[in-house]
């Protein structure tokens, strides 16, 4: 709840200092206020309580996912002067929205009351929309916002309606309530309504994750989207929307499987064949990590689908692990076409040569991404494929290793063009601090992979 | 005394090794010391084993380390020094050392001086672990080791590619006997589980004879001795080893190495008496090859191919001996073969140095007045070979001819054919080559000279040893003892009770009338050959069909290069080109751009307008919608 | 059963438009229609909540207008045109 | 303890090579490591001969929850290949200061890393290291042939990784898979996974998991085509590294996990498997006849040896398997020593074309005898390394299944064949102006022969020590598949 507060204080807080006209304040602050509401959420755990009648539950699952995304965007914040160096007006609105949406995701991860889901989600969404356009003079930028926009509310709609459809159902908006009502009406089959509306509901969230078919948005979204905010939304907008689906399954829907997951697995294993297979043509990196992005999802859906006690966890270290990685190929992203005014894979060519850290970031990111031990990546992989096949998912989990095995493609393509092809003599300008932090997150896919049973034992 | 056994290889390896290291550094002078030297003093040693052995009856088992082991299985670095090994390293190291002391003479112009003694040293040493094995695996390092021995020597003169071919062929042609040999090992393993020569036949003898696994055996084994004795179909090699120097071709490709074959046989007697279908086999292969190779020594015009087709075919009687279960015989031949066949061929050496390496009789002649004594000792070898009594070759080969004649008449006459033939190419030789007028070159005339002492004195030697080598086995028909039947009649022993062959004694009148008619037709032989080679001039005889076809060996080698050189190859090209690049690689490429194409095709899924998109959200929705609730 | 008529014409106004303003009108009876199903459903469940989460619904959708209005504006700039598929730089 | 030092001695060295800059101090540093490495894994093999045969065992539990657990150990089979590894590396280390390396701080990290791996392969006995152990050795690999590769090696190094990732992903489906059919509760320990119940259906699958993963490594025919070109294309270091050790990963995988695991897939399909090195043997060694690049032939030559190493491990019975494991250690030796030669060759003539030489002998009588005397212990001749693993592996072979044995058996000749083939067209014959100017080797070049050379003789003539090692661990396999 603190998290939430301060979180909310935070931007109203950056917006004034905007108002302010306090630039150079700005990033620290947020850096610092991102840091306490970090700490507030993480003393939150093992508090286990519920507010508002059931509206929010703080459980360890919602603490630790929250505390990742909250970690996730102080780490992209950490790049944003990078970025935003050559804009001289004050961004306070555009790091406010951000904020808000982060709140969005906090209470996606959460909720315990279908209201509640819905105003994160929207919270976030609607955020988002503003940021994917917030490059206003960037015609990709419009477009993609203009798609997200369009595409995110019709979707929504559908939400809605399964909400709608359930409520109608089962009388209630709050996860146990329906449960109790799934458990009572589990022997004599639920009403095809119920199933409508639940469907509807994944289908919302399966928007939302990227989930084939529902995925469209999601390259070109990423690809129009200012880069910061991409990273935003690969890293913190899917992991709370894994975060909302997975508290859907494991509280509400939880003991009938049999009616989900054979749609769910089908849904995963198209989207990792799409994600994986059309990733393979990207000519730039931007776009393939769009792809990769909705091939994770499918991997992720792998362990909603083999669900377990330990699927939280699973989900977790992989979406800390895709995160992190994630994030650090956005911010070598963010450098490349700051030197060269775009990112195809021709921009990369031998940048390895003078510029040794930011390569070897990237090298590990996208080996991680890959999946190739010792790092956090494969941990994270083993988690799932062990889960799928305890649960006797061995088709989905071959699908899953081919599309691995065919991701080794593009996941190589910007590690090639970095070491193997000839130099450019590019030198690519990097803040101090930017290399703090890309080491930083080098350094913890690298821990994370040898020492997993940091994160692996958590929930 | 197991020290001194040891010694006996060692020492040669011990030259090898010297001389190998330091084959710059060393001086010709040292290196002439120590090549013949070990060799001469692993011959005493051999003399002080033998008189050990005979008089003191010393144990011939000798066991020096555990070479494999694994489990059960365990093969041990074991010498069995019996009167048959011991007979073997007598030959080996005395002819060894005769020939290394030639070689200092002939060698002596050449620059990998050293580099030859090495070789030579290695080749004995492994020679002698071949007769001193006292199991298979342990024989099949020798076996091996030689093999690769007369590869290095053939192809001495390495500048000279066609030499290397000769020398390639010859390993090649080895191995393909070795894998028969080594598959034989197998066999023999899987049903005595061991290798040694001791447990093996002892336990064989319990065997009935004829069994399906005998003859595999014997059949597998015997293989590996075709190739290594040049037995038809692998006897093409021996030929083309006579690009090796002329020592060579003496000690190894026709005293020693070639005649491991007959020895492992012989060795394996127990085995092969208790496979008369295998002792078949071999008798024809025998009879085959020794008239096929005497037909075409007839028509050799070079001077040391002649002699290594006599080679050949005088193998063949060797091997007829053995299959007519006349073993002793056998090794007799062997060892008076080793004899004679050395001098020959040291004496064909002479020759060459004197014509300055000049190889075909038809440019020679006339030479007994420029090389006296190479004549008149190779007038010894050649009357030794074609078995004129009183010479060592007279009676070995009676003997054999003896035990051919009491298994039946028309092998004897076959038998006797090869003999007159044997007669009639060395006279011929003989007259081609030191009788008549010099046909070679005015240069080649002026330089003719008689070899020098280092080299005539070992030609003396084996023209000694030739002519009384005989007397080791003098038949009790002709009042002899047959010291050497008795002396190897332990060996034997076994072979002999279980051997099934009819053996009816031949009355003595038969017997020396035998002999009368063989020694006749020799003599009939010698005087045609004296007929058209000295009194006519060698040119103008003309050749019909079938002697081309001689002369061309009857074309073995095209045939074997066509069935089997030419399609291996072309087979090669073909699953490069089709099968690895068509195929196999095809599949592995064909996946990864497969994939691509398919990538390429789906991405255009994402048409990047909005109005497709929700149509294809509506679509999955419906249809999850349909399947999970309609039906 | 009304609703979910409604909800499909919004549907299918949304897909058959090219024009990004219906499609934001037709998006709206979507919303629409699922409030009055949730109406509908509260009433018939005599239970307060149905109808709250319709006040949440109604604001949220407000400030979804208005952000869509401001982004189909912003496109009219850049573009001069509303309809949706003069927009596909970005695919493949 | 001295595994765990094993293995984390070059780990650390690699990182710490990763940040000098100075070119002869990281040279010097990673030789000095590969040294103690050698000196250490020596010390390990005193200690095992002296105390228990049998493993040397270090373990920590990793993720306990999940039955993974850092278990390494010793028994002999990892002893044989961790000498082989800890033998060879320096080697590698030493000959690859012949050529002027870029940025050697990183290539010679990455050999030690991969040394790492290497070892970590070999002693790992938890299904889940083990396979992490496999991957980490690819990354390395794949950086050395990629990064100081010839030419088009960006296409071949991808395919390599692609090909070789592939297989290994089949792999860990297999060994997660096999982990929940372990008795409670389930671990990756391999007393466990060899006693996981499967039915016979499971265990062709898991089998086949398995054995395309290893085939791929090895490579066993028909999997081999990453093979040729890689190890072309590859540095002389990449490619000994390859030939030397990596493939021997793949046999070693095959002894220690496939065979106690599946072997009765093996019995139940009476040799099936065993046909494809079989095939395997015959079709590289007629290939090889016609190349004519010599790292090429080299290859070749390989599968075929490694053909007969892969047969052998099948065979299921102690003599062919201890065959087996002294051949892994022969032809890594042999073909290390091939390679070297050949780096000699092309640093003196500037090319690898068997058809441009011709007549090395006459200028380098040095070189030709080490040459020579190699050749003989990948041809098998009795008395060198050769020999002892080939007769063993053909006489369990022989057992098995004579057909087998006896086309097997025609390596002898094949390799005969080949080998002197190639000894005559690049050593042998009169020179030309390639090898005009040919010099022989100094003693510094000759260093690394003569080692190899000495073990070359030594397993030939003394092999007792490395058959007891081979012995001891092979013991323990068949022990599993009674």
């Amino acid at each position: 709840m603190n998290s939430i507060i301060s979180l909310s204080v935070l931007g109203v807080l950056v917006l004034f200092l905007g108002i302010l006209k306090k630039k150079t304040w700005l990033l620290p602050f947020i850096l610092v206020g991102l840091m306490t509401s970090l700490v507030m959420t993480v003393l939150h755990w093992n508090m286990n309580r519920s507010l508002f009648h059931n509206m929010l539950i703080i459980d360890n699952t919602g603490v630790a996912f929250s505390a990742v995304m909250i970690f996730s965007t102080f780490l992209i914040f950490m790049f944003a002067a990078q970025y935003y160096r050559k804009v001289t007006r004050p961004l306070d609105d555009i790091y406010a929205i951000m904020i808000f949406a982060l709140i969005g995701a906090v209470l996606m991860s959460y909720f315990g009351n279908l209201i509640m889901l819905f105003i994160g989600i929207e919270t976030l969404s609607i955020a988002l929309y503003v940021l994917a356009g917030s490059h206003k003079e960037a015609i990709t930028s419009n477009e993609a916002t203009l798609k997200y926009f369009l595409l995110g509310s019709f979707l929504s709609g559908f939400l809605l309606f399964g909400i709608a459809l359930i409520y109608g159902s089962s009388g209630s908006f709050d996860l146990y309530a329906i449960h109790t009502y799934v458990v009572e009406h589990i022997h004599q089959g639920l009403p095809p309504m119920f199933k409508a509306g639940l469907f509807l509901l994944i289908i919302g969230l399966s928007f939302k994750i990227a989930i084939a078919p529902f995925h469209f948005w999601a390259p070109d979204v990423y690809e129009g989207t200012p880069t910061l905010l991409t990273a935003f939304m690969a890293s913190v907008v899917k992991t709370a929307s894994v975060v909302a689906m997975y508290r859907f399954f494991s509280i509400t829907f939880f003991g009938i499987h049999g009616v989900w997951e054979m749609t769910v697995a089908i849904l995963a294993g198209i989207t990792i064949v799409i994600g994986n297979v059309t990733g393979l043509y990207q000519p730039n990196l931007k776009r393939m990590l769009a792809y990769s992005s909705i091939s994770h999802s499918g991997y992720m859906m792998l362990a909603m689908v083999a669900f377990s006690g330990r699927t939280a966890n699973a989900l977790l270290f992989y979406a800390v692990a895709y995160s992190i990685a994630t994030i650090a190929a956005f911010a070598i992203l963010i450098l490349i076409r700051e030197a060269r005014g775009n990112d195809y894979f021709g921009s990369f060519n031998g940048i390895a040569k003078n510029n040794r850290i930011e390569a070897f970031t990237l090298a590990v990111a996208m080996l991680s991404l890959t999946g190739i031990p010792p790092l956090a990546g494969f941990i994270g992989k083993y988690f799932l494929f062990a889960a799928a096949i305890e649960q006797g998912w061995l088709w989905l989990v071959i699908i899953a290793i081919a599309g691995s095995a065919i991701s080794v493609g593009y996941y190589f393509k910007p590690i090639i063009a970095m070491y193997f092809r000839e130099d450019q003599g590019t030198i690519l300008q990097a803040g101090r601090p930017f290399k703090i932090s890309i080491l930083f997150l080098t350094i913890l896919t690298l821990l994370l992979g040898v020492l997993p049973f940091l994160l692996s034992g958590l929930i | 005394m197991t020290l001194l056994v040891t010694l006996i290889p060692l020492l040669p390896l011990f030259g090898f090794i010297i001389l190998g290291l330091g084959y710059r550094s060393i001086p010709k002078s040292i290196a002439s010391i120590l090549g013949p030297g070990t060799i001469l003093i692993s011959f005493i040693l051999s003399l002080i084993i033998l008189f050990n052995f005979h008089y003191f009856a010393i144990s011939p088992f000798h066991h020096l380390f555990t070479w494999l082991s694994s489990g059960r299985f365990s093969v041990a670095f074991d010498f069995l020094v019996d009167p048959l090994s011991i007979l073997m390293m007598l030959i080996i190291t005395g002819v060894g050392f005769i020939i290394h002391v030639y070689s200092i003479g002939y060698m002596s112009q050449d620059e990998g001086f050293n580099r030859f003694f090495a070789y030579m040293n290695l080749f004995i040493f492994f020679m002698l672990i071949l007769v001193m094995a006292a199991n298979y695996a342990v024989m099949f390092i020798g076996w091996e080791g030689v093999g690769l021995c007369s590869y290095l020597l053939i192809g001495f003169w390495f500048k000279n590619q066609r030499f290397n071919n000769a020398a390639k062929k010859a390993l090649i042609m080895n191995r393909i006997g070795d894998l028969g040999f080594l598959l034989g090992m197998f066999l023999i393993f899987t049903t005595f589980q061991s290798f040694n020569f001791v447990t093996v036949f002892d336990q064989a003898k319990a065997m009935t004879p004829g069994s399906g696994t005998m003859i595999a055996i014997t059949l597998l084994l015997f293989v590996g001795a075709v190739g290594k004795s040049a037995q038809i179909p692998l006897h093409t090699w021996l030929p083309d080893a006579m690009a090796g120097p002329t020592p060579v071709s003496a000690l190894i490709h026709a005293a020693t190495m070639v005649t491991a074959g007959v020895y492992m046989v012989a060795r394996s007697s127990v085995l092969y008496v208790l496979a008369p279908e295998t002792m078949e086999v071999i008798g024809l292969t025998a009879l085959a090859t020794m008239l096929l190779a005497a037909t075409i020594a007839i028509f050799q015009n070079d001077i040391k191919k002649v002699l290594a087709y006599s080679t050949i075919s005088q193998l063949g009687y060797m091997f007829l001996a053995l299959s007519v279960g006349a073993f002793t015989g056998a090794m007799f031949h062997l060892m008076t073969h080793a004899f004679f066949k050395a001098l020959l061929f040291l004496g064909a050496g002479s020759v060459i140095h004197a014509m300055e390496g000049e190889q075909d009789i038809r440019r020679m002649g006339g030479l007994k007045n420029a090389l006296p004594k190479t004549y008149w000792t190779f007038l010894v070898g050649t009357l030794a070979i074609a078995g004129l009594p009183p010479l060592s070759g007279f009676f070995s080969k009676d003997e054999i001819l003896a035990g051919v004649f009491s298994f039946g008449l028309p092998v004897w006459i076959v038998a006797v054919a090869v003999s007159m033939m044997t007669a009639f190419y060395m006279f011929r030789l003989l007259y081609l080559t030191f009788f008549g007028s010099f046909r070679g070159s005015e240069h080649q005339k002026t330089h003719l000279h008689e070899s020098p002492a280092v080299m005539t004195i070992p030609l003396i030697l084996l023209a000694f040893l030739a002519f009384i080598g005989g007397s080791l086995n003098i038949p009790e028909l002709m009042g002899g003892s047959g010291v050497l039947k008795e002396f190897l009649a332990p060996v034997f022993a076994d072979a002999v009770k279980i051997n099934q062959l009819p053996h009816h004694n031949i009355p003595a009148g038969l017997e020396w009338t035998n002999i009368g008619v063989v020694i006749l037709l020799v003599l009939l032989m010698a005087w045609s050959a004296y007929r058209r080679f000295v009194t006519r001039e060698p040119e103008t005889e003309t050749r019909n069909f079938f002697m081309r076809l001689a002369e061309n060996k009857f074309y073995v080698d095209e045939l074997y290069d066509a069935v089997f050189v030419k399609p291996a190859l072309r087979l090669s090209e073909g699953l490069h080109k089709v099968v690895e690049t068509k195929f196999i690689d095809r599949i592995v490429n064909g996946t990864g751009t497969g994939i691509i194409k398919f990538s390429n095709t789906i991405r255009y899924l994402q048409a990047g307008h909005v109005g497709v998109y929700m149509f294809f959200m509506i679509i999955g929705i419906l249809l999850i919608l349909f399947f999970n609730i309609i039906l | 059963m009304f609703c979910s008529m409604l909800f499909c014409i919004g549907v299918i106004g949304v897909l058959i438009k090219r024009n990004a303003l219906v499609i934001l009108m037709s998006i709206e009876l979507m919303i629409n229609s699922i409030n009055l199903l949730l109406a509908a459903f509260s009433a018939y469940s005599n239970d307060p909540a149905g109808q709250i989460f319709v006040f949440f619904i109604m604001v949220v959708a407000a400030a979804e207008v208005a952000i869509g209005l401001a982004i189909i504006v912003l496109i009219y700039k850049t573009t001069h045109s509303i309809d949706i598929d003069v927009l596909n730089k970005l695919k493949w | 303890m001295l595994t765990l030092i094993l293995i984390l001695l070059p780990l650390l060295t690699a990182i710490g090579i990763f940040f000098i800059r100075e070119r002869r101090w990281v040279r010097n540093l990673a030789l000095a490591a590969a040294l103690i490495e050698f000196g250490i894994s020596i010390a390990a093999l005193i200690q095992y001969f002296l105390y228990c045969h049998c493993l040397l065992l270090f373990r920590l539990e990793w993720l306990a929850e999940y039955g993974i657990s850092l278990k390494f150990g010793m028994d002999g089979l990892s002893m044989l290949m961790t000498l082989l590894t800890t033998f060879l590396v320096p080697i590698v280390i030493y000959v690859s200061f012949g050529q002027k390396v870029v940025r050697p701080s990183s290539f010679y990290s990455l050999i030690i890393l991969m040394q790492a791996g290497l070892i970590g392969v070999f002693t790992s006995f938890d299904g889940m290291v083990f396979y992490i152990f496999w991957e980490l050795t690819l990354i390395p690999a794949y950086f050395i042939a990629g990064y100081w590769g010839g030419e088009n090696r960006i296409r071949i190094t991808l395919k390599f990784f692609a090909y070789t990732f592939s297989g290994s992903l089949l792999m860990l489906v297999a060994i997660i898979y096999l982990y929940f059919r372990t008795p409670l509760p389930h671990s990756f320990d391999h007393i466990w996974l060899y006693a996981s119940n499967l039915n016979p259906g499971e265990q062709i699958w898991v089998f086949l998991a398995f054995f395309i993963a290893f085939a791929i490594k090895v490579p066993v025919f028909p999997f081999h085509t990453w093979q040729p070109d890689t190890y072309v294309t590859a540095p002389y270091s990449g490619s000994m590294l390859l030939g030397g050790l990596m493939s021997k990963m793949g046999l070693f995988g095959m002894i220690r996990w496939m065979i106690p695991i599946t072997y009765s897939v093996l019995n139940r399909t009476d040799g099936l498997f065993i046909i494809f090195p079989v095939i395997g043997i015959v079709y590289a060694s007629l290939i090889v006849i016609r190349q004519d690049d010599l790292k090429r032939f080299i290859a070749y030559t390989s599968i075929a040896h490694l053909g007969l190493v892969a047969a052998g491990a099948m065979a299921l019975n102690a003599q062919a398997m201890q065959g087996a494991m002294i051949q892994m250690v022969s032809h890594g030796i042999n073909i290390v020593g091939l390679f070297i030669i050949i780096q000699y060759i092309e640093l003196r003539t500037k090319t690898t074309s068997i058809r441009e030489l011709g007549g090395i002998a006459l200028k380098a009588p040095r070189l030709a005898i080490f040459f020579m005397i190699i050749l003989l212990g990948s041809i098998a001749l009795p008395l060198t390394n050769g020999f002892v693993g080939e007769f063993l592996i053909l006489l369990g072979l022989f057992k098995y299944n004579v057909v087998f044995a006896a086309v097997s058996g025609l390596t002898i000749i094949f390799s005969a064949v080949y080998m002197l083939w190639m000894y005559q067209r690049v050593m042998l014959g009169n020179t030309n102006a390639v090898t005009e100017s040919f010099t022989d080797l100094s003693w510094k070049e000759m260093m690394p022969l003569i080692a190899i050379v000495i073990l070359v003789i030594w397993i030939g003539v003394f092999p007792g020590m490395f058959m007891k090692l081979a012995e001891n661990g092979v013991g323990q396999i068949i022990g599993v598949v009674r």
